[in-house]
C-alpha cells in the first residue's frame, strides 16, 4: 500500500479541528482589524457628511461668535487656536529639543537620565484634566494670569513636553554615530557637532514630530477648560488677554451654548478641527516619506 | 595673520562649550520640575476640603451635593464618582481590548503588507482625533442608539465604555504591536516547522512571549481611559448615584471635575481638586505597575 | 597670482604644510595600558611615529590596534568607562597630561575611518567643514582651501565641476578620498587611517594607496590595517599586535623597520602570522 | 538653501501664511456709530444665567462705545455678590435674591428681567398637569415612574441643572421645599442642554426658562396654573425670580451708562425678551 500512509483516526480529528480554528481566528483577526478601520470611517465620515456645508460657509468661518442670537462664526476661536499653538511651540520646541539633545548627545544612561525619563513618563500619564487643575492653580491663581492665552499655553506645554522630547530623541539617535566621530576626529568641539552636523541631520525628524505635537494642541480641550475662557467674543489682543481655542469651545457649544444654531455651530466646528488635524497629519506624512525617499543634504 | 592664529581667535572658549551642556541639563530637568509642580499644585489646594470637610467625609461617602452659597457644609463624598470612573474604564477595556489586541495581531502576524498599511495609517487617525469630537459624536450618534436599543436614557456605562472602548485602541495596539513584533522570528518558525497552524503558533507561542508588552499595552489602555474627560462627560449623565446597572446614568472622577468647577469655591472646589489628586495617584500607580512588569521582564531576559 | 571672482588680486597662500619638528619622532607611545570599564584592552605599548612616515599596525581582528590609533587622537575618551595609563608624547608633550587642549590635538592629528563618512553635505561643504569650525569665513579663502585640500586628495578633477552635489552621490573610494581631503583642510600634522580601504574595491583601494605614497612626503601617517600586503607595499615601520588568547590585552610583539618584519622578524609568532598560518 | 533650513522656514511659512489670510479677513469688523467718546471699565461677575444676557449687552455696548472695555465673568451669584463687596467688580450679576447676611452692605438693585421657570417633558408624554406634590415626589425620586402621575407605565428619566447655577438653587428652594433633587438625575450645563436632553430622551422631565420653551418640548401646568408672565407677576405661578445686576450704592459715570443701556427699551426687546420677561413689563 504505496503512498497513503495510515494516519489513525484521532490524529486525523484533531488535525482538523485545528485547520478549522485556525481559519476561524483568521477570520476574526480579519474582523477585528476592518471594525477598527469601520469605526474611524464611520466617525470621519459623519463629521465631514454633518460639518462641511457649514465649514465652507464663510459666514461660519469669518464671522463674530454670537453669545445669545443665532449665525454665530468662529473667527476669534480660530484665531485663539492659531495663537496658542504658535505660543506653545514657541515655549515647547526649544526646551524639548534642548532636553533630547542633552539626554541623547551629553548623558549617557547615569542616574540623571534615568530620572528624568521617569519625569517625562509620569507626566506623559497625567489625565489632561489634572494639567487643566494645575494650570488654574499655578498659572491662572498663583502667578494672577486669570484665564488667558499664557496660562493655556504654558499648562500645554508641559502636557506635550514629553512627546516633543520623545520624537526628538529618537531623530538625534537616528543620525549615524559616524558624523559624530568624524566632527569631533576634525577638532570640533561637540557642541560645534550637535549644532552643524547633528542637529541638521535630525531636523526632518523633529520637524515630523512638531507637526504631530501641533495637531495635539488644536485637539486639546480639557487642559484648557480650566486655564483659558471657553467663550469670548474677541480673539486674544496680548498674551496674557483671553480668548477661548477651538476645541474647548466646541465642548462650551456642546454643554453650555444656549443659541438657537448650537447644533450647527457644533458640527462646524466639529470638522473645522478635523479637518485641520487631517491636513497637519498629511503634512507630517508628506515630509516624513519625501526626507526618506531621498536621503537629502541636510544643513 | 595665518589661518592657525585665526582659528585660535575663534576656538569657542572651555566656558561656553560649559554653558551649553548646563542649560540643556536644565531643560532637560523641566520635566522633573514638572510632575513635582503638578502634584504639589494640585495637593495644596486639596488641603482646605480635606482639612474643612474631612477625610472620611471624602473618602468613604457616597453623597455629593455640593453647597454653593456655603461650602464648608457641602457633602462632597467621592465613591460614586470613583466607582463610575472604575465601571466605564472596565467597560472600555472590555470592549476596546479584544479590539486592539486583535488587530495588534492581524497587523504583525495576518495583515498583507497593502492592508496592514492601511490599517495602520487608520489607527495613526484615530490618535490624532481629539477626545472633544468622540464626546460629541457619542452625544449625537451613539446616545440616541443605545436609548432606542436598551429603551432607556441612553446616557451611562455602556455609552462611556463604547466610546472608552474606542479612543483607547491606538494607545493599546501601537504598543502591543511592538511587543508583538519584538518576538524573535525563530520561535515562530520553530512552531511552523512542527506543523502548527498559524492561530495554534500564535496562541500558543508568539502570545506568551510577549505576555509582558500587552500587559503592559493594556494598562496604559487603563490609564488613558481613567483620565478621559471631555469624550465621557457629554455620555456619562453626570447624575450623582453609583452605577448599579449597564444602563444607569452615573458620574466619573473626570466628568464631576469638569461639570462642577467653573463656578466652584471654598470647600466645593477643594474637594473638585481632591478628586484630581485621586487621578494623579492612579495615574502614578499606573507607572509603578508597567516599571515592575517591565523590569520583571528585564530580570527574565 | 590668482584672481578671484570679482577680479580682486588674492595673495595665492598654498594649503600651510606642517613644519619638521625638532624630534625625530611626531608620536612616541610609552608604556601605554587601555581599560575598558575594569576589562585591559591594551598593555605596555611603546611605539615611535617618525615625521614623513608611513607606520602600520597590524594583528588579527580584536587585538587593540584601532584602540592604539584611538588614543593617539584621544576619540576613546568618547568611550563610556575608557581609562588610560602612560603616556603619548605629540611633537615631545603629553597629550594626556592636565589641561591639554583636545580640540588642537585633533587638528593636528586628523583620522580617517574604515566606513567613508563624509557629511550629508555638498562636497564643498564637507571639505569647508573644518576651517569653518576654526572661524574662516572669508569665501574666497574657502574655496582656496577645499580647492587646494581635494587636489591633494587625488580628487579635485572628478569632482571640481560638481562641489555643490551632495557627497553621498559619491563612489565608496572618491568619498573616502573626500574624507582624506576634509582631514588635510584642518592642516594636520599626522594622518591616522583606520583600515581605510576595508570597504573599498582594488582598483579604489589602489588609488589611496597611491595617495599616501604622495601624503607621506608631507605629513606622518599612521595606518590600520589587516591586510597584510598592503602593510607590506605601503609603510616604512610596521608594529604587529597579538593577543594570546580571548580576553587578554593586546600587546605590541614586535615593531620595526617593514622590510624587517616581512623578511626576518625576530619573534616567530610574528614569522607565523606574517606567513599566513594563523590570524 | 540647505533643506535642513528649508523644513524650519517651510514650517514657519506654512503658520504665518495662514495666520495673515485668517488676520485680515477678521479685522473688518462691523463699526457702529459711536455718539460720544466715553471711556472707561465696566467689570462684571456672577450669575451663569445673567452671564449670556450680560454678556450680548456688554458686545454691543463696546461697539456703541469703542472706548469701554466692559468684561464678564461667570462663577455664580454669591461669586458675584462677594466679589462685588470686595470692590472687585463693578456689577454683581445674580439670579437670586440677596441672602439676609448679604442685605446691609448698602447694595442697589437693578432688576433687569423676570425669569419664569416651567416643568417640561418629553413631547411623547401623555400627562400635562402636576401638582406641586407630584413635581416634587419626581424631581426628589419618590416617584419614579409616569404611571404615578397619571401618565403610562414608563420610568422616570429626570433632567435636572447642575449644583452650581441659580435656576437650580430656586427650582430647589421653591419647587422641593430645599430638598436636595434625585441623585439619579442626569445633570445639564445650561437651559439649552436642559430642552435637547429632555426633547430627545424618552420619558424624560426637567425644568427650563420660560424663553427656552419650543415645540421640541411640551410645557405642564404647575398646580393647574400655566407658567407664563402674568400668572409670574400675578403670583399665582410661583416658579420665578428676578434676575438682578447689583452695584454698591448708585452707579457711576460709565457703569451707571451701561446699567441704562441694559434697562433700554431696544435692549430688553432685542435680548432679554427671546429668554426672559423684559424689566419693561414688570
Amino acid at each position: 500500500m504505496m503512498g497513503e500512509m495510515h494516519v489513525p483516526a484521532r490524529s486525523r480529528a484533531r488535525k482538523t479541528t485545528a485547520k478549522t480554528a485556525d481559519t476561524v481566528a483568521t477570520v476574526v483577526l480579519w474582523a477585528l482589524a476592518l471594525v477598527c478601520l469601520a469605526v474611524l470611517g464611520s466617525i470621519i465620515g459623519y463629521i465631514l457628511v454633518k460639518g462641511l456645508a457649514v465649514v465652507f460657509d464663510p459666514k461660519f468661518i469669518l464671522g463674530k461668535p454670537q453669545a445669545i442670537n443665532a449665525g454665530g462664526g468662529i473667527l476669534p476661536f480660530l484665531l485663539s487656536s492659531i495663537y496658542l499653538t504658535l505660543l506653545t511651540m514657541v515655549i515647547i520646541m526649544p526646551i524639548g529639543v534642548g532636553a533630547a539633545i542633552y539626554m541623547a548627545e551629553f548623558a549617557g544612561e547615569s542616574r540623571i537620565t534615568r530620572l528624568v525619563r521617569f519625569g517625562a513618563d509620569s507626566l506623559a500619564t497625567v489625565p489632561s484634566i489634572v494639567f487643566g487643575l494645575f494650570g488654574l492653580a499655578l498659572f491662572v491663581v498663583a502667578f494672577g494670569m486669570g484665564p488667558c492665552l499664557m496660562a493655556g499655553a504654558l499648562t500645554l506645554a508641559l502636557l506635550n513636553l514629553p512627546a516633543v522630547m520623545r520624537t526628538s530623541e529618537e531623530a538625534l539617535r537616528a543620525v549615524p554615530a559616524s558624523y559624530r566621530e568624524a566632527s569631533l576626529g576634525l577638532g570640533a568641539s561637540r557642541w560645534q557637532t550637535i549644532r552643524k552636523v547633528v542637529l541638521p541631520s535630525a531636523v526632518p525628524g523633529i520637524t515630523t514630530g512638531g507637526i504631530l505635537t501641533i495637531g495635539r494642541i488644536l485637539g486639546e480641550s480639557a487642559a484648557l477648560v480650566f486655564t483659558m475662557p471657553l467663550f469670548a467674543t474677541k480673539a486674544p489682543t496680548s498674551l496674557f488677554s483671553g480668548g477661548a481655542a477651538i476645541a474647548p469651545n466646541l465642548w462650551y457649544t456642546l454643554t453650555e451654548a444656549i443659541t438657537p444654531d448650537a447644533q450647527r455651530i457644533a458640527q462646524g466646528e466639529a470638522a473645522a478641527l478635523v479637518i485641520l488635524i487631517l491636513a497637519l497629519n498629511l503634512v507630517a506624512r508628506f515630509l516624513a516619506h519625501r526626507y526618506q525617499a531621498r536621503q537629502g543634504m541636510v544643513g | 595673520m595665518t589661518r592657525r592664529d585665526a582659528a585660535a581667535v575663534a576656538k569657542p572658549a572651555l566656558n561656553s562649550e560649559w554653558i551649553v551642556r548646563k542649560t540643556l541639563f536644565v531643560f532637560a530637568m523641566t520635566t522633573v520640575l514638572g510632575i513635582i509642580l503638578v502634584i504639589f499644585f494640585v495637593a495644596r489646594e486639596s488641603i482646605p476640603a480635606l482639612r474643612q470637610v474631612g477625610w472620611s467625609n471624602i473618602f468613604l461617602s457616597a453623597t455629593w451635593n455640593p453647597n454653593v452659597s456655603n461650602p464648608a457644609t457641602g457633602h462632597y463624598g467621592l465613591l460614586v464618582p470613583l466607582a463610575g470612573t472604575l465601571a466605564a474604564t472596565l467597560g472600555g477595556i472590555i470592549i476596546g481590548g479584544p479590539l486592539a489586541i486583535g488587530t495588534a495581531i492581524f497587523l504583525t502576524q495576518i495583515a498583507p503588507p497593502r492592508t496592514g498599511k492601511l490599517v495602520v495609517r487608520g489607527i495613526e487617525l484615530l490618535a490624532g482625533i481629539p477626545s472633544v469630537i468622540f464626546g460629541w459624536i457619542g452625544l449625537v450618534v451613539l446616545v440616541p442608539m443605545l436609548a432606542r436599543v436598551t429603551n432607556t436614557q441612553g446616557y451611562g456605562i455602556l455609552a462611556a465604555s463604547f466610546i472608552l472602548g474606542i479612543m483607547i485602541i491606538p494607545t493599546v495596539t501601537t504598543i502591543a504591536k511592538d511587543a508583538l513584533e519584538t518576538v524573535p522570528e525563530e520561535y515562530k518558525q520553530a512552531s511552523f516547522g512542527m506543523g502548527a497552524t498559524r492561530w495554534q503558533t500564535i496562541y500558543k507561542v508568539i502570545l506568551p512571549s510577549a505576555k509582558e508588552g500587552l500587559l503592559v499595552a493594556l494598562i496604559l489602555g487603563i490609564g488613558r481611559a481613567i483620565g478621559e474627560t471631555m469624550a465621557v462627560q457629554l455620555v456619562i449623565g453626570n447624575a450623582r448615584q453609583f452605577p448599579n446597572s449597564l444602563t444607569s446614568v452615573t458620574s466619573t472622577l473626570t466628568s464631576r471635575i469638569v461639570t462642577d468647577m467653573g463656578e466652584s469655591t471654598g470647600a466645593f472646589r477643594s474637594a473638585l481638586f481632591v478628586q484630581g489628586l485621586v487621578l494623579l495617584i492612579m495615574a502614578m500607580v499606573i507607572i509603578l505597575l508597567i516599571r515592575l512588569v517591565t523590569r520583571k521582564t528585564v530580570k527574565a531576559a | 597670482m590668482q584672481t578671484d571672482v570679482e577680479g580682486k588680486s588674492v595673495a595665492a597662500r598654498p594649503l600651510a604644510t606642517p613644519e619638521p619638528q625638532h624630534g625625530r619622532y611626531m608620536i612616541s607611545i610609552r608604556d601605554l595600558d587601555l581599560f575598558y570599564g575594569d576589562f585591559k584592552a591594551l598593555e605596555d605599548i611603546n611605539v615611535d611615529v617618525e615625521h614623513n612616515r608611513i607606520t602600520a599596525f597590524i594583528g588579527p581582528s580584536g587585538c587593540g590596534k584601532s584602540s592604539v590609533l584611538r588614543s593617539i587622537n584621544r576619540l576613546n575618551d568618547l568611550v563610556k568607562g575608557a581609562r588610560v595609563e602612560g603616556q603619548v608624547f605629540l611633537d615631545g608633550e603629553d597629550i594626556y597630561g592636565h589641561g591639554y587642549d583636545v580640540v588642537e590635538l585633533r587638528k593636528r592629528v586628523g583620522m580617517v575611518f574604515q566606513r567613508p563618512n563624509p557629511f550629508p553635505k555638498s562636497i564643498y561643504d564637507n571639505v569647508a567643514y573644518g576651517p569653518r569650525i576654526f572661524g574662516v569665513r572669508d569665501r574666497a579663502e574657502l574655496d582656496q582651501v577645499v580647492e587646494e585640500s581635494l587636489v591633494r586628495a587625488a580628487l579635485w578633477d572628478e569632482v571640481k565641476g560638481k562641489l555643490k552635489q551632495s557627497a553621498i552621490a559619491l563612489s565608496g573610494g572618491q568619498q573616502q578620498r573626500l574624507c582624506i581631503a576634509r582631514v588635510l583642510a584642518v592642516e594636520p600634522e599626522g594622518i591616522l587611517l583606520d583600515e581605510p580601504c576595508a570597504a573599498l574595491d582594488p582598483i579604489a583601494t589602489q588609488r589611496i594607496e597611491d595617495l599616501l605614497q604622495e601624503l607621506k612626503k608631507t605629513y606622518t601617517i599612521v595606518i590600520v590595517t589587516h591586510n597584510m600586503q598592503q602593510a607590506a607595499r605601503l609603510s616604512d615601520y610596521t608594529a604587529f599586535f597579538m593577543i594570546e588568547n580571548q580576553g587578554d590585552p593586546g600587546r605590541i610583539v614586535e615593531f620595526g623597520p617593514t622590510n624587517t618584519i616581512f623578511t626576518t622578524p625576530e619573534d616567530e609568532r610574528t614569522e607565523r602570522y606574517i606567513t599566513g598560518r594563523f590570524g | 538653501m540647505r533643506s535642513g533650513k528649508r523644513w524650519i522656514l517651510g514650517g514657519a511659512l506654512l503658520l504665518a501664511a495662514l495666520l495673515t489670510v485668517v488676520g485680515l479677513a477678521g479685522c473688518g469688523n462691523s463699526s457702529t456709530t459711536s455718539d460720544q467718546n466715553l471711556t472707561g471699565k465696566v467689570s462684571l461677575s456672577g450669575s451663569t444665567t445673567v452671564l449670556p444676557p450680560a454678556s450680548e449687552a456688554a458686545s454691543q455696548f463696546m461697539d456703541i462705545h469703542p472706548g469701554v472695555q466692559v468684561s464678564v465673568q461667570g462663577g455664580g451669584s454669591s461669586v458675584g455678590i462677594t466679589q462685588l463687596s470686595q470692590g472687585l467688580v463693578d456689577i454683581g450679576m445674580s439670579s437670586r435674591e440677596l441672602k439676609s447676611e448679604e442685605q446691609n452692605q448698602g447694595f442697589l438693585d437693578h432688576k433687569i428681567a423676570l425669569d419664569v421657570i416651567v416643568v417640561v417633558a418629553n413631547p411623547g408624554m401623555t400627562v400635562d398637569d402636576l401638582t406641586k406634590d407630584q413635581v416634587k415626589g419626581i424631581f426628589t425620586g419618590q416617584l419614579t415612574n409616569w404611571k404615578d402621575v397619571g401618565g403610562a407605565d414608563a420610568p422616570i428619566t429626570v433632567v435636572v441643572r447642575d449644583k452650581a447655577s441659580g435656576t437650580r438653587e430656586m427650582f430647589d428652594e421653591k419647587a422641593l421645599d430645599s430638598q436636595d433633587s434625585t441623585t439619579a438625575a442626569i445633570e445639564a450645563n445650561s437651559n439649552g442642554i436642559v430642552r435637547q436632553t429632555v426633547a430627545s430622551t424618552r420619558n424624560a422631565i426637567g425644568y427650563i426658562s420660560l424663553g427656552y420653551l419650543d415645540g421640541t418640548v411640551k410645557a405642564l401646568k404647575y398646580n393647574s396654573v400655566e407658567g407664563s408672565k402674568d400668572t409670574a407677576l400675578a403670583k399665582t405661578y410661583p416658579l420665578s425670580r428676578f434676575l438682578h445686576m447689583f452695584t454698591k450704592g448708585e452707579p457711576q459715570g460709565v457703569v451707571g451708562v451701561f446699567i441704562d443701556f441694559v434697562l433700554s427699551e431696544r435692549f430688553q426687546n432685542d435680548v432679554v425678551a427671546r429668554e426672559y420677561i423684559p424689566a419693561t413689563e414688570l
